[in-house]
């Protein structure tokens, strides 16, 4: 929606901005929700499965992960950076670390699929190669979740690599001005996926290395 | 039953103590319900458009009142949950000398089975004023162990125990229902309940036949699982004996102490490497997954029936 | 917020990101998931409050952030204390071949 | 005030694709209203069906299979398709904006949107149904439902999924709509409480559904890809399930009844001419159902193998959510006190509702007590307690709603007798079906069962017959409804006198709902000896 025309309902532009604010505030409540649920599951079988599932989490690739980490911290602060460029007013910049950002998250991808592909290898995709008799049912359910969690993680990011190139295409192209929030907005989203990564950094990777 | 069944035939004094909660919250519930209705109907009348009632506002409704009404009735209502909270922690900590049966729920049958060794397919024979421990299971979905006339219900979760205790005082036959969905048969999954006099209950046992005891089988299950193989004299692996081990403490490799109870033969079966003895590696191969439900039970019953005198029900 | 502060956020949360992976190699037993989780939640906020301009928005819009959390955070407490008190009797159960 | 020839929102555009493309608040309400229609009485046939088999004590209509199919098909279609959409997205679309002097909401398109997902979930269950339906009840317990069930069960609930987004979008757009888009002078006092309880139902349709999303797609995963995540036979829990499960279901029960609550106390105070009693206590009592009711959901599981110490925290919590809707009661019911009452249809369906909707609550706390819930959960006890607390409440609370605003949504009248007729048709008929259930729930008669022992066949008789007059109660508002349309009189602005923004316009209001956006000087409800003391400009 471009910027210019304000919504008929609404009556002032500022009105507008702070209403999509809220609007995506109140759907990245829900986001929240939806990877909660699945972080609830695993802390309740981190629980109750005890050692074997902590055990479980130490096949994991925590110096991929780590990287994976570093990788979107600086592509959530590439991002920040855009929407500040893009409110001082120049064009150029923020296009430019929107592309930044936009790579960032395809290196994080990038690095996430290596990560997969060496774990089809030592044969931990359940539904797939899951060696049962090596690894046991407990580290199974563990790498459910794994994949479920970082599965879900990446097709959001995906989802947030197309939003931030479709940004950069409507800022070069004039159709987003400053006035508008909706740079504001998808940084908000790229952050949220940031901070859902946050968490399931340790979760995932972290668990299970003291033994 | 001739004429309508409006209640449900009580079989056991916790089934009346039930009765007596579920009565005081009928009348503290037909109290509250009653207020408001007769509230509704009285104001109805009394304020309708056209009558001239008096509505000049002296008799203000505070909000005091509002606030000292709700208190009230939340704290009748707490107190009859603190009873019933009461009655149903009761329901979780047999008596020592309960009998104990293990029942094993199948998709659409319920498979019962004494420590006599007796087994009963959708039926359950059990003597009056003796308190019965169920120990119940499910090979498949869940489902649910109901006897409206005892007022207990549990369900039986795959791959977990749950227990629950019963004493009939009234002989008879009730029903007994599967609870929660389980498939087509969900409705056929039950049958009765047969409370007896302990002579009956005596003579039909006998009827059931001479099958060995749980123990009995159980010691043969020890032979062919192999575990003679260790834990008996002159094994081959050096292994802790259990004969006078069941019901005594038994001192753990991490230092801490455990009874020998049947949880503990149960999981040392399923898990060994949980909990090992002290002095002994922790060598036994997992049983999970190898031993069925049945054997289980006899093996725990027969590991019982070599434990010191004393420990033995 | 400025380039600056930034970029000074950013090298905050390496330093933070550097710092729970070591403590995960540090045997502190079950306190380890701890100290993760409360870095986690340090980063979680950085990013929050300045990259997502919280500090600077009106308190709605707060409100709006901390509700997702504290709804999670709820589910989470009242399942766990099922699981934490869970007195667990495992039954044997035929496997399906998965 | 209203120009002599200005179109209402019914005929400013016409055409099909003036529907299906419309942003306009008003017209996605009637959409949503065709579907909810269309959708309930899908699931009252199923009811029906369920009601003639089990006249009999052995099968009647078919085999054990159909029956359950029969059953899941009655919950599916009545809790997703009908109760949690039924008041938030017909006169909560089409009224809040109104209510709140706005034009429209926050996001029409986003509007338009949920009613597409909505359908699209409606269809693809629907034709999972269709095509043979599923046997897993509308709670698709583990392990059952993922390794034991057959039937068409990864496209119902697939169908669940999809509609799950047009409730969360739905509760978005209200949120918003009532935090940014209210008229000026309308502060949070001056809100009427339909407009509250429709917030507060928003909270919990944004907070609580996504994890329904969740749990329904580790379902799919479960039994696509053959993984263990809740069933025991690869390593899970089931119990883990359940936990997830109801941490939406049981907010969801409270997605249902709290606009009809709404509606109660805006229907209440209008036929008393009174304002409502303790306007505060009744508006913070819906937030309150909307913050506690998250923390109950474990009192569905106390004889599922939940830890005790869990069992007893749930139950404790249980008795505190009750305490806001027993203040609820009270004020309705003190509302009455010193009044004008009128008992026109709304008012009869609000009586309706306040009463059953007591029964429902009271025995709500039997079920919380731990003891009793042992014998009677699973059982018909607990089947009577939630349709006490769905068909009394909230579908009576939906039908007093739609006579309320009926005049103003399609600008014609209907005849009251036949409506009140129906009301106290619809009251008779519900205690006859279910209040037997009671008896039979305590008698240990379990639930979905098609065979039963005979000597509860007394009461299935009752409560049969008591469905063929709920049917018929139920049926009757579709024939006088199409006559009001078709030739029913022309509704004024404000037939009943209230004192809400809604009725300061023209019925049918035109498409930017008021001509000028009104200002509002005074609270709500506001009758001085039964007389309403009307907002600046009114009509």
């Amino acid at each position: 929606m471009s910027e210019r025309a304000i919504g008929f309902q609404y009556a002032t532009i500022a009105q507008q901005r702070e209403a999509s604010t809220l609007g995506m505030w109140a759907f990245l409540a829900t986001e929240v929700l939806f990877f909660g649920a699945l972080i609830a599951a695993y802390l309740n079988y981190r629980i109750w499965f005890g050692e074997e599932f902590i055990a479980a989490a130490s096949l994991t690739k925590v110096a991929l992960g780590t990287a994976n980490t570093a990788v979107l911290l600086t592509s959530s602060a590439c991002m920040a950076m855009a929407v500040t460029t893009f409110d001082a007013g120049s064009k150029r910049a923020p296009i430019m670390w929107l592309a930044a950002t936009a790579a960032l998250g395809l290196l994080f991808v990038a690095i996430k699929a290596t990560e997969w592909w060496l774990e089809y290898q030592e044969q931990l995709v359940p539904a797939l190669n899951f060696d049962l008799a090596r690894h046991g049912g407990v580290a199974e359910i563990f790498f459910i979740f794994y994949f479920c969690a970082t599965g879900l993680h990446a097709l959001h990011l995906l989802i947030g690599i197309g939003i931030v190139t479709w940004l950069a295409v409507g800022i070069g192209r004039g159709r987003i001005e400053p006035a508008g929030s909706t740079t504001r907005l998808v940084g908000l989203y790229w952050h949220f996926v940031d901070i859902v990564w946050i968490f399931l950094f340790p979760l995932i990777y972290l668990a299970g290395r003291t033994t | 039953m001739p004429g309508l069944p409006f209640w449900p035939p009580t079989a056991s004094g916790y089934a009346s103590q039930i009765n007596v909660l579920f009565g005081a919250l009928l009348i503290v519930g037909a109290l509250t319900a009653g207020l408001v209705f007769f509230l509704m109907l009285f104001f109805a009348n009394k304020y309708r458009h056209g009558s001239n009632a008096d509505r000049s506002g002296t008799t203000k409704k505070t909000w005091r009142f509002e606030v000292s009404w709700t208190a009230a009735t939340l704290l009748i209502f707490v107190g009859l949950a603190v009873w019933g909270a009461d009655i149903y922690l009761h329901l979780y900590n047999p008596p020592a000398n309960a009998v104990q049966i293990f029942v094993v729920g199948k998709q659409w049958m319920w498979k019962a089975q004494h420590p006599g060794g007796q087994r009963e397919i959708n039926a359950l024979h059990v003597p009056v004023g003796q308190p019965i421990r169920l120990v119940l299971a499910s090979q498949d979905v869940i489902h649910s162990f109901f006897i409206p006339a005892l007022r207990i219900k549990q369900d039986v979760v795959p791959g977990r125990y749950e227990t629950m205790w019963f004493r009939a005082d009234k002989v008879g036959r009730y029903h007994l229902f599967c609870a929660e969905y389980c498939g087509t048969d969900h409705a056929h999954m039950g049958g009765w309940i047969t409370v007896m006099e302990p002579r009956d209950f005596g003579r039909w046992l006998q009827a059931q036949g001479g099958q060995e005891t749980l123990a009995a089988q159980g010691k043969d299950l020890f032979r062919r699982y192999g575990c003679s193989g260790c834990h008996e004299a002159g094994g081959t692996v050096r292994a802790p004996r259990l004969e006078g081990v069941f019901g005594s403490p038994v001192p753990l490799s991490d230092g801490s102490v455990v009874i020998a109870d049947e949880r503990y033969v149960r999981d040392s079966i399923l898990d060994p490497k949980a909990q090992v003895a002290a002095g002994y590696a922790p060598v036994m191969p997992t049983f999970a997954g190898q031993i069925g439900e049945d054997d289980l039970a006899k093996l725990v019953a027969y590991v019982e029936s070599i434990g010191p005198e004393q420990a033995r029900r | 917020m400025s380039a600056a502060t930034i970029w000074r956020c950013w090298a905050a949360l390496m330093l933070l990101l550097a710092a729970t992976t070591a403590s995960a190699f540090v045997p502190l037993g079950s306190f380890n998931i701890v100290v993760s989780l409360a870095i986690a939640i340090i980063k979680a906020l950085i990013v929050l409050l300045v990259f997502m301009e919280l500090r600077a928005s009106k308190g709605l819009v707060r409100a709006f952030a901390a509700a997702g959390f504290f709804w999670l955070l709820i589910m989470i407490v009242l399942t766990g204390a099922d699981y934490w008190h869970r007195t667990d009797a495992r039954a044997p159960i035929d496997r399906f071949e998965s | 005030m209203n120009a002599p020839h200005q179109p209402s929102y019914l005929s400013a555009t016409v055409g099909i694709r003036s529907w299906l493309l419309t942003t306009d608040h008003k017209r996605i309400a009637l959409l949503y209203f065709a579907g909810i229609t269309f959708f309930f009485f899908i699931g009252g046939i199923a009811a029906t069906l369920i009601r003639l088999e089990l006249i009999t004590p052995g099968p009647t209509l078919g085999s054990p299979d159909f029956y359950n199919r029969l059953f899941t098909m009655h919950g599916i279609i009545m809790v997703w398709f009908f109760l949690i959409p039924s008041i938030p997205t017909t006169m909560g679309n089409f009224i809040l904006p109104m209510m709140i002097g706005a034009r429209d909401l926050a996001f029409p398109r986003l509007n338009l949107a949920s009613w597409y997902l909505y359908m699209a979930g409606g269809l693809i269950t629907l034709a999972a149904l269709v095509l043979g339906g599923l046997d897993t009840g509308w709670t698709f317990y583990e392990p059952y439902s993922t390794f034991y069930a057959t039937g068409y069960l990864i496209l119902g609930v697939f169908g669940i999924f999809v509609s799950g987004f047009s409730s969360i979008l739905t509760g978005l757009n209200f949120i918003v709509t009532v935090h940014k888009l209210r008229a000026p002078g309308m502060t949070w006092y001056r809100l009427p409480v339909f407009v509250w309880s429709t917030y507060a139902t928003s909270l919990i349709l944004v907070l609580a559904t996504p994890v329904l999303a969740m749990t329904l797609l580790m379902l799919l995963a479960e039994r696509v890809l053959h993984v263990g995540i809740f069933s025991p036979q690869l390593g899970g829990d089931p119990i883990l399930f359940q936990h997830m499960f109801w941490f939406y279901s049981h907010p969801a029960v409270y997605i249902m009844i709290l606009p009809s609550m709404g509606v109660i106390s805006e229907v209440v105070p209008v036929f008393a001419r009174k304002p409502l009693f303790g306007y505060t206590f009744v508006v913070w009592c819906s937030i309150a159902i909307a913050a506690i009711g998250f923390l109950v959901w474990g009192h569905h599981m106390f004889v599922a193998g939940q830890a005790l110490y869990a069992s007893l925290a749930f139950s404790f919590l249980s008795y505190l959510v009750a305490v806001p809707s027993a203040i609820k009661v009270f004020n309705w019911v003190a509302t009455l006190h010193e009044g004008w009452i009128r008992f026109d249809a709304p008012m009869l369906y609000a009586f309706g509702f306040i009463g059953l909707f007591t029964i429902g609550g009271l025995t709500g706390l039997f079920l919380a007590a731990l003891a009793v819930d042992v014998h009677v959960t699973d059982t018909y006890f607990v089947v009577a307690h939630f349709h006490y607390i769905m068909v009394g409440g909230a579908v009576m609370g939906f039908f007093a709603g739609l006579h309320y605003w009926w005049p103003k949504m399609t600008g014609r009248l209907y005849p009251d007798y036949w409506a009140r007729f129906a009301a106290i048709l619809a009251f008779f008929g519900f205690n006859l079906t279910f209040f037997p259930q009671f008896i039979l729930g305590y008698l240990g008669m379990p639930r979905r069962y098609q065979s039963y022992p005979p000597e509860f066949q007394v009461w299935h008789v009752l409560s049969s017959a008591g469905a063929s007059i709920l049917a018929a109660g139920y049926a009757l508002p579709l024939f006088y409804f199409a006559w009001s349309i078709l030739r029913g009189p022309r509704a004024p602005a404000n037939p009943w006198g209230a004192t809400g923004l809604e009725w300061s316009t023209r019925s049918p209001p035109p498409p930017e709902n008021f001509v000028e956006t009104p200002t509002v000087v005074r609270a709500p409800y506001q009758y001085v000896q039964g007389e309403p003391r009307m907002q600046a400009g009114d009509v």
